[in-house]
C-alpha cells in the first residue's frame, strides 16, 4: 500500500523544484505570501511558547515545523469556505482569518478566542479529538444544499485516525458526496504515541480507500505541494466532485504541548533529517532569485509588531466578565439559570 | 379519564382524532411545509417511514432530500447535523430508540450542547433530536432505556416529553422554532394507546411549562411521559378513598417548572413523584430539591419516589416488575397521606 | 475497488463447483454436516417465526438466506474459540453450541438467553450496532496474551460497518495483531436502509486496506466458500498472523424483524435471481451423488423433533423469577438495591 | 488542617510520604506486583507514564506488554477491555481526561455495566476506569468535567473518587479487588497539592464507606474529592464564629453510604452538600433524597446545595468562578445554621 502511496513532492530539502512545470506557477507574489505567512505563524508561535513559560497565558500546543502544511493548506481556500481547525491549527486560522489577539485570548482561557471574525467561518478549535470531521461534512453538505460551491476543510491528526469519528465523518461526506477536504497532519506522534502503535497500516491516505474518496499523501513540509494538492481537492469539491482525503507527512519540532516533555518518548535523532518547511522555502528563494533581503527584513519587523501588538492586545483585553459564564449557554436562558447568576453576580457584589 | 387540561388558544381550532405517533408526525410535516430549512435525518426515516412510522409519508411529499435516510451512525448524524445547524439548517434529527444515543453522547455533550457557548452566540446549533424512550412494548435489551437525566445534567440543552397528542405537537413545533437544541423524548409506549383531538394548525406549547393534569388538595403526584396513565390509574383507584390528588404532567424535564411544583405542594403539602429511571441520579431526586429548595416549611410528609430500581432495564419478560405499577404509586400516595 | 476484490465462489447456484479441487475436501460427512445444521438453523426459523406470530415470543428478526454464512463460519471454529453474534447469528450461535431451548427463551424476552452452556465462548447478541467488534478484539487479545491459539470470530451487518465502533474494533486487531475473524454477512440492507446509501465503496473488503488487513469477498450463500475461506482466516489467526476480515455477500429472504415489513423499501423483484443456500447445497447434493432420501428423511424428522422438543422446553421453562431483576446487576449487590429488592418482593407476596 | 481520619488498621505500618498521584501509581504498582492478570491500558500510559505521570516508571518496570499504549480511541480502549475482562485479564483502562470519556460512554453503558446482568453472572467485566476529573488545573476546555452522575445513574457500575493520598491507594486496590467493574475518580487538582504518610504494603478501602473527616454538631457538609479542601477551607473560617460542622468525605459515589449521611445529619439536623458539578441533576439531589428519605423528621432547615453551575464547565479564565469556593460553602453554612 505505502508504494500506492508514494509521498508527493514538489520541491525537495534543498529548495529545488521536482517538477520545472512548477516554476511558472510560482510567481513573485505567491511566494511571498507563503513566506510571509509562515514567517508569521512562526513569530506568534514562539510568542506563545514564550508567554506560557513567563506565566502569562496557559498550556500551549506548539505548531513548529508544521507551519507548510497549515499555510499551504489555508491559502488554497476561498473567503467563503469553512475551516475546522483542531487545538494544533491555529497557525492555519491566522492565515485563513482569524484575529491574533483572539488567538491569544484563546490560549489564556478566554472563551472570547473562540469567536471567529464576522463573515469568517472558522469553528472553535475541536478539543475532543475527531468530533469536528463530522461537523465539516456537515456543513458542506448545507452548502451542497443550498447550492453554493463553498467548501469545507477540517484539519486533524495521525491519532485522530484511530476514533470512531473519523470513521464516520468520512463515511457521511463519501455518501452524501460533501465538499469537504479532510486534510491530516501526520506529525507522526499523537503526544507520546507514535504512528506505527496508532495503526498497522503504513500511510493514513491509503484508508480512504475505505469510503471510495479520492486521496492522496503529500510532503507536509513543502509548502508548494500542500498549496496545489490542496487546490487541487477544493477545486474538485467546488465542482461537485466530492470529498478528498490529504495526508501531508511532516513533524511538530517541539513539545506536544508547553506541559509535554518528547525527550521521555521521542530518540533523541529522530527528526534531525527532517529539513523545517521554512528553511527549505527560503533555500527555494535564494535557488530561484526570489531573496530580497530588505523586503524580508522589513517583513520580519512588520510580523513582529503585529505579534508584539497583538500580545499588548491580548494582556489590555478587558477582563474575563462573570455574565459570560451564564450568558451565551442559550439563546433564552431558563429562569433557573438567570437565578442562579444573579444570586452569584449579588455576592460578588457583596465581596 | 377526566382531567383539566390548561386551556390552549387552539382550543376552538379545526382538530382531528391522533394518536400520539400521529401527532407527532403532523407536527413534522407542520414544520416541514412551514419552514424549508427544516429537514430530517436519521436511519430508516424514508421509504421506511422509520421503525414506529414517525415519518410516514415524509418523505414522499417532502422528498428524499428534506427526509434522508442516512448511514447506520449516531455520532454522524448528530455530528453531522452539528454542521447543518451552523450552517443555516434546522434539522430534526431521529435517534431509533433512547438506548441507540450514547454512541452520540460526546457529540451532544461537546459540541451539540456547548457550541453556542463556545462561541459566545456566534454559532449555534438549533437543532431538535427525536428519541422514543421507555419500557412496556416487549422490545428487545437496551430498546428501553429511559435516560434523561443523561441530558438534564448537560447545560445547553432542553430536554421535553409529551405525554399525550396535542402536547405532542405542540412541543414538538416549540421544540423546532426553539433557538437552542432540544431533546424531544416520545413515550414509546404512548405512542397509539389513547387519541385526542389534536389542531390541524400549527401551535406551541411553551417549553418550561408543565401542566395540572387534573386538580387536587392532598398530595401532589409528579409525573411525565409514558408515566402519566400509569399515575392515573393509581389516582383514580385512590380517589375511591376520598385522598384528593394533584396530578402534575411536567412536559419539560429541563427547564423544569419550578413554579408548578412548588404552588402545588405548598398546597397539598406532600408529594409523590414518579418516574421510570432509575432510582438513583434519576430526575426524581431534582423534584424532591426542588421541594426541598421551594416548600421545606409546607412539607408534612417525606417525599416519595417511585422509580424503576437501581438495575438496567430488564429483558422483556421482567419489565412490568421493572416499571413503577399503579399500585406502587398508590402505596406511595397511601405512604405520604398517611405519614 | 470492486475488480480487486471478486465474489469468490466454489459452488456455483447449480450446485456445481466451480473448483474441481474442491472435491475431495467434501466428503460425505462434511456435505451432511452443512446440510444437517443448515436445515437444524432454518427449521428453528421458520418455528420462531411462526411462533412469534402466534404470540408465544417477542419481536423475532429472521436470518433466513443467511443459513450458509452462519453454518459455514460457525463449523470453521474449534471448540475453545469465541463467538461474538448479533441478534440474527442465532443460527451461527446454535451450529457454535447454544442451547436451542435459551435460544427460544432469548426471543421470549428472558435474560436466561443469554447464558451460555459451561464451556462455550458464546458472547450475548450484540444489539447495539457494531459494539461487539472491539469485544472480540480483546478476548482474541486475551487469547494470545494467555499464549493459546484460540481466535474469536464476530459477526455483523453491512449496516454495522458504518459505526465507529467497527473502525476502533478493527484498528485494535490490526494493531495488536489480534486472533480475530471479522465475519460480515453483507445481507445488502440495515433494516430499511440499502447498501448504497450506508456506504459509497462498493465492498466491504476493502474497508480492510484501511488497517492493513487482509479481507476477501465471498458468495456468503456457498456453505463452502464460508467455510474454506473462514478456515484459511481462522488458520492464519492459529498461527499468529493476526486479524481477517472476511465478507460475505448474502441476502435476507424475509424481512428485518417480524415487525418489519420489507415490501415497504425493497424492489419486488430484487433478490429473485438468488438462489437461497439449502437449495443451492441439495443441488450440489443431487449432483454428486450425496443425496440419500431415506437419511435426510430421517434427518429432517430429528431436527423437527428436536425444535418441537425446544418449544415445549422454551414454554415450560420455569417462570421469570423477579429476583432475578436484582441478583445478577453485581457480584456483591449494594445495600440499597437489597432494599429495594425486599421491598418489592414484600409488596408482590402481600398481594 | 486538623481532621479526624477513621483510624485503619494498616495506621502501624510503615509508610512513605506521598501525593496523592503518587499514591495512585503506587497502588496501581502494587497490584501489578500481587496480580499477573492485571494490565494498564491507555493512551500515552507507557513511555511517557501518563499526561499527568500516574503510571511513571510502570512500562519500564512491567514491560510494554502489561502497561500498554493504545490507539487514541477511548471506546476501543473499554470495549476490548471488556474482551480481556471476560477472559480472565483485569484490566485499569485510563480515560486520559474524564471529558473523553463519553465517546466510550456507549461501550460503558450497554456491555461493561450489563454484561453480568445479562448473562447472569456467567460472564462479568471486573476492570477499573481511571479518569482524571475536575476543573481548576487551567486546563483548556472540555479537560474539567465532573460527570460523575453519568455513571451513578448506571446500574452495573461503582463509583469512587478519594480525596487524599490515603484513600487514593487504598480505593484503587479495592476498586482492582472488586468483582465489578470501578469508575476511579481522580481529583486533578489534588494530585499534587498535599501529601500524607501512606502505607507501601497493601491495604484496601472499603467501598461504599464515607469518612467523617471532622466530627461536628450544628451542620453536616458532605462532599468528595477536589472539594474536600474547599469545604475545609469554608469550615475552618466559619467554626471562628462558634459553629460546629460535620465534614463527611464520601469517597464512594456509588453506592452511597446512606448511614453515614443520616446518622450526621439526625445529630446536627442540618446539611449542606458540596459538589463542582452542575446543580440540576447533580449527585447532590441524590444526597437530597437520602436525608428526606432517612431524615426528615430531624431537619431543621432545608438542605443548601453550593455546586457549579448549569452551565458547561467554562474556558479557565473563569473556572474559579463556576466552582463552589469556600466563601459560597459558607453562606450556604451560615444559611443552614440561620434558618
Ligand atoms: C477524545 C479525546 N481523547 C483524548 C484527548 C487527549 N489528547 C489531546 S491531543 C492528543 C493526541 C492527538 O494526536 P494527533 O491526532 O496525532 O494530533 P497532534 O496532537 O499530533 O497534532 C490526545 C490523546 C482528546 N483531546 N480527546
Ligand atoms: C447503535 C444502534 N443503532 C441503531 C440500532 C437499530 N437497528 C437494529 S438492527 C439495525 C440495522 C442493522 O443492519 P445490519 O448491520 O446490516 O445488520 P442486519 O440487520 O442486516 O443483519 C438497526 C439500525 C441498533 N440496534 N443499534
Ligand atoms: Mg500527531
Ligand atoms: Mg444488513
Amino acid at each position: 500500500m505505502e508504494n500506492n502511496f508514494p509521498i508527493l513532492k514538489i520541491m525537495d530539502d534543498q529548495g529545488n523544484l521536482l517538477e520545472e512545470s512548477y516554476r511558472e506557477k510560482l510567481d513573485k507574489q505567491l511566494v511571498y505570501q507563503f513566506y510571509y505567512h509562515m514567517c508569521r505563524i512562526r513569530t506568534f508561535d514562539q510568542k506563545a511558547k514564550n508567554l506560557q513559560r513567563q506565566g502569562r497565558i496557559g498550556t500551549y500546543p506548539p505548531f513548529e515545523g508544521q507551519e507548510a502544511a497549515q499555510v499551504g493548506s489555508a491559502l488554497a481556500l476561498g473567503p467563503n469556505d469553512w475551516m475546522f481547525p483542531t487545538y494544533r491549527d491555529h497557525g492555519a486560522m491566522l492565515t485563513f482569518g482569524s484575529d491574533m489577539i483572539r488567538t491569544f485570548l484563546y490560549w489564556n482561557g478566554r472563551v472570547e478566542g473562540c469567536v471567529p471574525p464576522n463573515g469568517k467561518n472558522i469553528f472553535p478549535a475541536a478539543v475532543p479529538i475527531a468530533t469536528q470531521l463530522p461537523h465539516a461534512a456537515g456543513a458542506a453538505w448545507a452548502e451542497k444544499r443550498k447550492g453554493t460551491n463553498n467548501v469545507s476543510i477540517v484539519y486533524f491528526g495521525d491519532g485522530a485516525t484511530s476514533e470512531g469519528d473519523f470513521h464516520e465523518g468520512l463515511n457521511f461526506a463519501s455518501v452524501f458526496q460533501t465538499p469537504t477536504i479532510f486534510f491530516n497532519q501526520n506529525n507522526r506522534y499523537a503526544i507520546s504515541v507514535p504512528f506505527d502503535k496508532q495503526m498497522n497500516s503504513k500511510t493514513i491516505a491509503q484508508k480512504a480507500i475505505a469510503y471510495e474518496i479520492p486521496s492522496v499523501r503529500i510532503d507536509g513540509n513543502d509548502c508548494f505541494s500542500v498549496y496545489f494538492e490542496t487546490k487541487k481537492a477544493v477545486e474538485r469539491a467546488r465542482n461537485g466532485e466530492g470529498p478528498t482525503l490529504i495526508e501531508a507527512v511532516t513533524w511538530r519540532t517541539g513539545a506536544h504541548t508547553t506541559a509535554d516533555d518528547p525527550t521521555k518518548y521521542r530518540p533523541q535523532d529522530q527528526g534531525k533529517d527532517i529539513v523545517e518547511p521554512i528553511t527549505r522555502l527560503e533555500r527555494f528563494m535564494k535557488n530561484y532569485g526570489f531573496w530580497n533581503e530588505a523586503e524580508i527584513t522589513q517583513m520580519k519587523m512588520n510580523i513582529e509588531e503585529e505579534v508584539e501588538a497583538a500580545v499588548k492586545g491580548m494582556e489590555e483585553y478587558p477582563k474575563a466578565k462573570v455574565e459570560d459564564l451564564f450568558d451565551h449557554v442559550y439563546a433564552n436562558p431558563p429562569k433557573q439559570l438567570q437565578e442562579q447568576k444573579d444570586t452569584y453576580l449579588e455576592l460578588l457584589r457583596r465581596e | 379519564m377526566a382531567t383539566q387540561v390548561k386551556k390552549t388558544p387552539q382550543q376552538n381550532a379545526v382538530t382531528e382524532k391522533m394518536t400520539l405517533i400521529q401527532a407527532i408526525n403532523d407536527g413534522m410535516k407542520t414544520v416541514l411545509e412551514n419552514d424549508q430549512m427544516t429537514l430530517i435525518l436519521g436511519e430508516d426515516v424514508g421509504k421506511n417511514g422509520g421503525v414506529f412510522r414517525a415519518t410516514d409519508g415524509l418523505q414522499e411529499q417532502f422528498g428524499e432530500d428534506r427526509v434522508v435516510d442516512t448511514p447506520l451512525s449516531e455520532s454522524g448524524i448528530i455530528g453531522t447535523s452539528v454542521g447543518l445547524a451552523v450552517n443555516g439548517f434546522k434539522p430534526i434529527a431521529e435517534i431509533q430508540f433512547m438506548g441507540f444515543i450514547y454512541p452520540a453522547y460526546d457529540q451532544i455533550m461537546t459540541h451539540v450542547s456547548r457550541l453556542r457557548m463556545k462561541t459566545m452566540g456566534h454559532f449555534s446549533v438549533p437543532m431538535v433530536i427525536r428519541a422514543p424512550y421507555g419500557a412496556g412494548v416487549r422490545a428487545p435489551e437496551v430498546h428501553s432505556d429511559s435516560a434523561e437525566v443523561l441530558f438534564t445534567h448537560m447545560p445547553g440543552l432542553k430536554v421535553v416529553c409529551p405525554a399525550t397528542p396535542h402536547d405532542a405537537k405542540g412541543l414538538l413545533i416549540a421544540a423546532v422554532e426553539d433557538p437552542d437544541p432540544v431533546l424531544y423524548l416520545e413515550p414509546m409506549r404512548s405512542y397509539r394507546s389513547t387519541k385526542e383531538e389534536v389542531p390541524v394548525d400549527s401551535y406551541s406549547i411553551e417549553i418550561g411549562k408543565g401542566n395540572i393534569r387534573k386538580e387536587g388538595n392532598d398530595v401532589t403526584v409528579i409525573a411525565w411521559g409514558a408515566m402519566i396513565p400509569t399515575v392515573e390509574k393509581a389516582v383514580q383507584q385512590i380517589e375511591r378513598n376520598g385522598v384528593s390528588c394533584e396530578v402534575i404532567d411536567l412536559r419539560t424535564l429541563y427547564p423544569l417548572d419550578r413554579n408548578i411544583i412548588a404552588e402545588s405542594v405548598q398546597k397539598t403539602g406532600r408529594a409523590v413523584v414518579v418516574h421510570e429511571a432509575h432510582a438513583t441520579s434519576g430526575l426524581g431526586n431534582d423534584i424532591v430539591s426542588v421541594i426541598n429548595d421551594t416548600s421545606f416549611l409546607y412539607l408534612k410528609a417525606p417525599i416519595e419516589r417511585v422509580t424503576g430500581f437501581d438495575v438496567p432495564v430488564p429483558f422483556f419478560a421482567l419489565e412490568e416488575h421493572y416499571l413503577p405499577t399503579p399500585k406502587r404509586v398508590q402505596i406511595a400516595i397511601e405512604k405520604v397521606v398517611h405519614f
